[in-house]
């Protein structure tokens, strides 16, 4: 294993610390590991996401105006437990309430639940939303539904607009699920994460093939397929995605495409595999409102790349396009 | 027969042995199925588990389950932190008074109830249930143990994260059931449990 | 190699396209392969950087308010030809005169140099700046100067706001020619970078190797040695780097901090790299005014780090924390 | 002796095609001191040359010349464009009146000026330089052209990218030198020039 640092046990604290000296705006919790804004606004509804770490800079990137109030951060892949959760509402209350974004994984929801209970038993309004937006995931009804992948960044996004117009708890908690209805996503790796504390690769891949349908922790996909050129791939993950959300050929409604590097994937490839994707768009006559390319959500260092859409209506429009000011998710307004 | 405080100190400590010493093999099974981590989350919560009971003054066996539940709760995020939390809270309520037949069922329960988990759906509570109904007959077998363990391997996952992994699943030994596995043998080598 | 491309041959203009598409306040001149701010300030000195491709968001991710005006992109790690060049200057023309940001090498500077004279017959205003900021290169008569690597962002960075106030080309050439001067940086490899028309490493390392004080260009680095932790190349890292600015224990200048991931390096290493580099400048007694960490000038998908320190005076000081809005670098003001 | 049109045009048809035979190869000897794209930089170029010089009406060998220098500086970013585009131009400018001595002189005059390299700084100069030395003694050969191109090796880089690597830089072949070779052993194979 090739990392730069200093021993696995470490790494996350070090991290964390290494976040808030760059961000000034945001504050470091260190016996909870919460990475909270700097200056609250008790009037407005308090958003408050998280999950294991690795996914950098999800959640803590996305701290900050417009997005965002506060990050728990559990150890690598693993969720933050209910406590750490619980010690974050209580750090971050507002006159109106709490809303916690939660990725669909049993242990993000148990913990996050749990915190919302304990948190309730204290008088606090508190509420949640899951988001379910990974399409490889067969929805069925003897599953636990499916996992939450890079389209909760644009739930964020969303209802950290809708909190920052300050509206109540279930107007937020209201357009947070709406965006997590409307946005789906699909994956593929052409490498594995390195997991720090375990220290090799969590799957194999030979050079000529891939993943389709990874999630987020170097779980492996649903299949193992020979690699595609990228306008190929584009091609099948945006029909899919499409199918999903049941978007059919000249639809009206705008979209919203972001388009996530799991970390090792540069930036070139990104860009030009959003082109591909607006590519396929554009052949469909469909509208794209605006697109997002980046590291969002990441698996570590796993080469690859998700594609997230989210079908606007013309509220979502106003939110996804207001001004945010977080360190990974800066848009203009 | 009910537990001691002793008793159940040591075999949350054999149990915590058991975990450190497997914690690869741990990881290693959650990486086909899962993110690979479930060896460094249980041996996180095991080691707050013993730093958590080895305060002396703790007096009834119920006072050392609820310290060790609420440390997996509050030390193991995933999966496994909750579930086992739930369960050793569950236990911790009617470990003074109840046989252990009943307290396991009660942990059973506290699973359950949590993760929504069946039976088949390829999770510790294919562990948990077999043990339950061993412990019931009076016939609670390292073999037993085993057996349950083994027959994991070929269920397709229907909760927690083997679940997204469908066909995929099938073919490997759920991690959860194995480390509770351990507890069950951790308890065999402590306690007296078919008398 | 494993890369999601369709071709090499095809894939900078693909990248070109998913950046414009991404970010609408730019605007690509395909023929040129030039990306410019839609709504250019002719009123303002000119600012135009670039480079090969294979560095992104390099350089076309620093167009925008109070950074670049434009950016010429060259193939993967080849200086844009000089008549490329010579229309961005032509396309991007203000009242005050046009300052071409260069990064010291041989084609970048033959090509930007030419062009300059080009524009000038002409009849235009033209000057260049020539950032060498990497002190792996010894700075030798017998040699070319240094090469330009990341410290180049912060060269942008402050001339460019320096420009957004309207400054004249004297001024703005000598603000950027100050930010050069007092800009140092030197940068490791865990691995090499693949070029998509090579299709294999540049170099082979080990699994415990790492090569001390490489380019930007997979060009291999002065030395080749054993991997060290975060904190043991933090502290060589730095303390190099403060030598060569000749910042000693206690110095009252504060400093500007830039972490820069090669591109492959997940930002949980960066973060937690910044960490350490803050560790060992406070242990010196030194002020750290702000730290940027991120993957501002990459090497495709090269895993690695680069340090730069930029020693700040009260001139600099403003103009490093003046608003700017371009896509990879954004500050609040 | 001065050059025809026609015998300009199959010399530098001659390069382009040794520049695409041993494309990858030029790009390995890049890779080793530099960046190892010498290579495509090249048949980048060359591919613009033969565009531009297959144009039946450029009558005279300067207007040939000129076309390819501008192909070059055009098309070629990298060291390699402008030092190549520099040589060409400086070429066009005395190649229809002085013998092909002096032309390859005006060549190694522009490579300097734009560059600013000496002999022994291992860059193209070194191959430009005695191919100069030999043809004005009329026994340029493919020998002494090997002889020159070996005599790179040893030297420790001075200029270009190269230069970077220091010491690292001794023991290889420099790519522009070696590119630069087949310019020559192409003129060989296409003119007379040692008359
Ligand atoms: N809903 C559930 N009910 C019961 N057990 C579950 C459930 N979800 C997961 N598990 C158990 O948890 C184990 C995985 O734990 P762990 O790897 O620590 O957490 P995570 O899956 O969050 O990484 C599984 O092998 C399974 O036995
Ligand atoms: N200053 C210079 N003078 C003469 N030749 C040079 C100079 N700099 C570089 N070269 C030549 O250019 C070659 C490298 O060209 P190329 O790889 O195409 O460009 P780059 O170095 O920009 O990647 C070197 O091998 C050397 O022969
Ligand atoms: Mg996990
Ligand atoms: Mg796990
Ligand atoms: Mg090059
Ligand atoms: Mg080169």
């Amino acid at each position: 294993m090739k990392k730069i640092i200093n021993q696995p046990s470490t790494l996350m604290m070090e991290m964390l610390n290494g976040i808030v000296m760059a961000h000034p705006e945001l504050e470091l919790l260190r016996k909870h590991k919460v990475i909270k804004r700097k200056q609250l606004d008790t009037d407005k509804v308090t958003l408050i996401s998280g999950g294991g770490s690795g996914h950098e800079p999800a959640h803590a990137g996305f701290v900050g105006k417009g997005m965002l109030d506060a990050a728990v951060c559990g150890e690598v892949f693993a969720s933050p437990s209910q406590i750490q959760v619980y010690q974050a509402i209580r750090e971050t209350a507002s006159t109106k309430g709490t809303l916690l974004i939660i990725k669909n994984y049993s242990g993000d929801v148990m913990n996050f639940k749990n915190a919302a209970h304990l948190a309730e038993e204290d008088g606090r309004k508190v509420d949640y939303v899951r988001v379910e937006d990974d399409i490889a995931v067969e929805d069925s009804l003897y599953t636990v539904g499916r996992r939450g992948v890079a389209g909760t960044v644009l739930v964020h996004k969303a209802a950290g607009a809708a909190a920052e117009e300050g509206r109540s708890l279930e107007e937020v908690k209201r357009i947070a699920q709406k965006a997590a209805d409307n946005v789906r996503s699909i994956g593929i790796a052409l490498t594995s994460c390195t997991v720090p504390a375990k220290g090799s690769p969590t799957f194999q891949l030979a050079e000529d093939e891939m993943e389709y349908g990874v999630g987020i922790h170097g779980e492996p996909g649903i299949r193992r397929e020979k690699v595609l050129s990228a306008g190929a791939l584009a091609k099948r993950m945006t029909t899919d995605v499409l199918k999903d959300l049941q978007i059919t050929e000249g639809s009206e409604a705008e979209l919203v495409v972001l388009i996530n590097g799991f970390g090792g994937t540069p930036l070139q490839e990104l860009y030009a595999f959003n082109h591909e994707v607006a590519k396929e768009l554009s052949k469909r006559h469909l509208n794209v409102n605006r697109s997002f390319v980046g590291n969002f959500m990441t698996s570590i260092d796993m080469a690859g790349v998700s594609l997230s859409i989210l079908k606007l209506d013309d509220e979502l429009k106003t939110l996804i396009s207001r001004e945010s000011d977080a360190p990974a998710f800066k848009v203009s307004g | 027969m009910t537990l001691t405080a002793k008793q159940t100190r040591a075999w949350l400590l054999n149990f915590s042995n058991k975990i450190h010493d497997n914690k690869q093999y741990l990881s290693d099974l959650d990486q086909a199925i899962g993110d690979g981590d479930h060896g460094s989350n249980m041996s996180r919560g095991v080691t707050a588990v013993e730093a958590a009971i080895t305060d002396e003054s703790l007096e009834k066996a119920s006072d050392v389950m609820k310290k060790a539940a609420m440390a997996m709760v509050s030390k193991v995020g995933g999966a496994s932190g909750p579930l086992y939390g739930s369960a050793f809270l569950e236990m911790a309520k009617v470990i003074d008074n109840e046989a252990i037949a009943r307290v396991i069922a009660a942990g059973l329960d506290g699973i359950k109830k949590r993760g929504k988990a069946e039976v088949e759906d390829k999770t510790m509570v294919d562990m948990w249930a077999p043990v339950v109904d061993a412990l019931q007959d009076g016939r609670l077998s390292v073999e037993a143990i085993e057996e349950a363990k083994a027959q994991t391997k070929p269920l397709k996952a229907k909760k927690g994260r083997a679940s997204y992994l469908n066909e995929r699943s099938i073919g490997h030994l759920d991690p959860g059931a194995v480390s509770s596995s351990y507890l069950f043998i951790a308890l065999l080598e402590e306690v007296e449990v078919n008398d």
